[in-house]
């Protein structure tokens, strides 16, 4: 059926099995499927295989709880609140995780590649950047380039001499990971994704991907969206399941709706300097709470408040965020 | 002339004050720049509001020619978006820097090199310490028509050196192809050269590029001789084409950075 | 049983309500289809008021599950966007078409032959008459998981033919390569393949293809026999697997045409 | 600078030189810049290169006015006005126009590879269709894939044995023409472009162009477009001139403004059965008439405003359209 299933977080996140190609909607610390992320570490998954076009809190939080097998993006950070992803840094330089490096377009491309049904698109950019050098080709060396894996291209990259200029350009193989999850501020029932301010890449990521979970602020009627097709993003079809969660992106932020909570970021990452202080991190926010209720509990609706944003700007203006 | 055009002397300004205002003279009335986080965002709002009044800036994550009335904390930031021309996305913004409209494009870094190779993957190379990877860097470093670099240099050398332990982002020159042999940035994009990087901007100086695609030092900041600069490189900078000392930051720049573009003292604190 | 649901006898339909009905049938209820303009917006909207209400249309030229309540005249008609799902364009439409998603399409063509290929370009080759070309024709063949052709036929023979003159889009076998050899289009799209011609429905009766990709006649329509239906094609048509007659419109169906889907008598005049 | 120049139509078109290659915005009868294509046989534009997504009423009229030298294309026809372009039919009938036919996908990509910068896109679309056939490639053909021409491809297509999947594609050479005109809804005062309805390939064509000229039914504030920067689709700075003219797309239709004036269509398509009833055709209507103001004036207000549509619902409830 060509329209998607109302469902709980719960068993949203129960349809997806250890060593998933996974990636995310949003971009650094805006717009992410935070209690999504917080659900998969406590369903235990493991073995994930990470494709993003950016990384941010919600991924570094991924590695850190031992989730993730393989990491592929351009970045991995928190914006103002914490320079770069710390569980990530650690397991890269211990070892403990492969990862995959690539400029932002791309990763992009994978994805345009990917949502489009092509095998790759071109691009001129990053020729000269290691990222191209065969001794940064992490999964190559790692033996995963056997064509076994439909998820691992046969080749990180081709410089391809063109026919029609003569030169050189390069090929980056498509994405197309098995599940996106999205969080956005409405859904219509029958699954119309409306999403308000920047789209980042979420076009390209959620068409790439053979399934799909939309987390919504509000759940709306589809008439209402439908009333204006040139502001939605998607329509239901392309669905799996749709998840109505007030707050489910907090502590990144929600164009129009809340700031990220950078002094919850910043406190995240400090905890990243060592696994212990995320185990003990994780302790407190993730394993310590039953499910995202309790975490908003936990959070309490004052904090909530203070990152209200005005519909009207799109942020607050009453937050404090300088030092005057 | 207006004594708000005037230069402000030592003690009146902070390097950053410096730092900040050296890259807003960078761009020229007209341009597209496309800016990333932190002092970037002050530089293209600088020029805005100065020289370069219709420059249009694009940020990474989808605005395009935004007015925003409050600092932007990142390029995905809601303010960004304020009075924007469009906001779309990264497929709509990074198709048109490698069709070639972007005129200037700001960055940092965590290492740059002789030939404006720029690392903000691992310092150290690959063994050594992770940071966050390229991101836009290296897109936005190859295929821009110019590139500014705003790196930290004072007591940091270690980020000023002769060969970047990681090349995230092509400068100039770098080793290509499956024999790593060094060529120009030219000869390997063909069709699609852009340009390059032109200036880095430290704390210390204002450095640009000569004919060979080497760095070497433009203007030196007040405070600061050509030999500082040099002692706090890696490499042996040339320092023979020196102009002078850079211009310091006008009373009308400090007072936009302080009362119109920061008054939250978000980074200019 | 409904009454409504019961089938219409000779003489209370026309041969182009059939021709709709038989078309509309060829719909799953959840299906993701692709269709042009004329009888195909037709066949979806019957369709989607009988035993496919979920099914989403796709038009190219940009509108998805559009909801129309007055029936479009063209793809591009802002009729098709009301109170549709997206609204956008053609990257959108046709990207998602090559990434395989579209389950059926509706399609016209001047000439179609044994293998399914579709003339819309030059009727009697390239030195023939000229028609429109190709515009999304060949694609929506040559992707579409089912893709099913609207013909006229009685009277009309050199439509349906051993070998187009001009594939503009390709059916099951084509000649491909620089030698021209027949190949088969899974052999020749490879990881691409999703599909192909699944039925042509003609005034005088339905025709599907076999294993080899050759097409037979699958039902013939009252009023007309099996043997009628080959003297009005150019090639020897196999009619041996024919089921029988083509089943006439419902009641329902006559009523949704004529008096909820076209009530202005825009093509069912 | 980067923001447009405010001209009138004359001196608009009149910066298009003889060989220029062109594109336009809109779909088949719909948002085409009349107007622009008027001015355009008023100038006597002589061997124009048009490479359209697909053709319409106005392409056909350049190509019967004799100032089309090349026609590429996946299409041109009048919709359910005309079932082909009659005077490019006739001209291709007679050897007296070079052509190219494409398919749908593979002519959009030329604008997307073109928009992004790339020297091709692609496309797994039209394998086995005669458009890729090499008797088919009449630029070849006609010697002109030779390199010395920046608008022509040296191959018409490349069939490429991918590396990652092991299988053919087809890449498409990328097309970066000279102008782009597009008539839009509104344009603000610095250039910002707000299409309202769908946006077919404005987006590619625009982007791939190396000059646009916008032409707008209105030219607004534009405090009042930057509201809603989601909402629009272009920036001024890719923008070299606007021209406001209301029904400037007359007699295609525009979404929310005013409907195809198909009678006129008709009678237009009618008219090129023969070129002596196309040239008729165009001194009533093109030469007769000394500007756009003067056509309109022709045309009465009385029959504008049968097409005028409801705003809400983006086309005329009221106009007779059918048999009942």
């Amino acid at each position: 059926m060509a329209r998607p299933k109302k469902v709980s977080l719960t068993e949203a996140i129960g349809q997806i099995k250890d060593g998933d190609m996974l990636t995310f909607g949003g971009f650094t610390v805006w717009r992410r499927p935070m209690a999504a992320i917080y659900e998969l570490i406590r369903q235990k998954k493991r073995n994930l295989h990470l494709v993003e076009v950016n990384g941010g809190t919600h991924d570094d939080m991924l590695v850190g709880a031992g989730c993730v097998g393989i990491w592929e993006s351009s970045w991995c950070g928190h914006e103002l609140y914490g320079k770069l992803g710390g569980n990530l840094a650690r397991r890269i330089e211990k070892g403990e995780i492969l990862y995959e490096d690539w400029s932002h377009i791309q990763v992009l491309n994978r994805f345009v590649a990917g949502s489009k049904g092509l095998p790759f698109m071109p691009t001129y950019s990053a020729m000269g950047s290691d990222v191209l050098n065969p001794d940064n080709d992490m999964l190559g060396k790692a033996g995963l380039r056997d064509g076994s894996n439909p998820h691992i291209g046969k080749h990180k990259h081709i410089a391809y001499k063109e026919p029609f200029t003569d030169s050189e350009i390069i090929l980056i193989p498509a994405a197309n990971p098995d599940w996106c999850i999205t969080h956005v501020q409405t859904v219509g029932t029958e699954g119309t994704v409306r999403v308000e301010g920047l789209r980042f890449s979420d076009q390209e990521v959620i068409k790439a991907s053979k399934h799909n979970i939309i987390i919504a602020e509000k759940i709306v009627s589809e008439d209402s969206l439908r009333e204006h097709p040139t502001r939605n993003m998607l329509g239901g079809y392309l669905v799996d399941y749709i998840v109505e969660l007030p707050w489910g992106a907090h502590p990144t932020g929600l164009y129009g709706v809340h700031e990220p909570d950078g002094e919850f970021i910043a406190n995240f990452f400090k905890s990243t300097r060592t696994q212990e202080g995320f185990d003990q991190w994780a302790d407190e926010w993730i394993y310590g709470v039953k499910d995202y209720q309790e975490y908003l509990d936990k959070l309490g609706k004052e904090r909530l408040q203070t990152l209200v944003a005005d519909p009207a700007l799109g942020y607050s203006k009453t937050m404090k965020r300088g030092s005057r | 002339m207006d004594s708000k055009k005037g230069h402000s002397k030592p003690g009146e300004f902070k390097p950053m004050d410096l730092l900040a205002c050296a890259a807003a003279r960078e761009v020229k009335d007209g341009e597209v720049v496309f800016a990333g986080t932190g002092l970037p965002m002050l530089a293209i709002m600088v020029a805005q509001k100065t020289q370069a009044p219709t420059a249009v800036c694009i940020y990474e994550a989808g605005s395009i020619d935004g007015r925003p009335i409050d600092l932007p904390t990142s390029v995905a930031d809601a303010r960004c978006s304020y009075q924007a021309a469009v906001a779309d996305g990264l497929n709509d913004v990074f198709g048109q820097l490698q069709s070639g409209i972007v005129d200037l494009a700001y960055l940092g870094g965590a290492e740059v090199d002789l030939y404006g190779n720029v690392n903000t993957t691992f310092m150290g190379g690959p063994t050594g310490k992770r940071l966050t990877g390229s991101g836009g860097n290296n897109d936005i470093h190859s295929l821009a028509k110019r590139s500014v670099l705003i790196m930290p240099q004072l007591g940091q050398k270690r980020r000023f050196v002769e060969q970047v332990s990681y090349i995230t982002s092509p400068g100039w020159r770098f080793p290509y192809g499956p024999n790593r042999e060094w060529r120009s940035k030219q000869e390997v994009y063909g069709p699609a050269f852009n340009g390059g990087p032109a200036a880095v901007i430290s704390d210390m100086g204002v450095y640009r590029f000569d004919e060979n695609g080497e760095m070497y030092l433009d203007t030196v900041h007040p405070g600061f001789t050509a030999e500082d600069c040099r002692e706090n490189c890696s490499f042996k900078l040339n320092i023979s084409k020196c102009q002078g000392e850079t211009l310091t930051p006008t009373y009308e720049e400090l007072d936009l950075l302080y009362n119109v573009i920061d008054p939250e003292g978000i980074i200019m604190k």
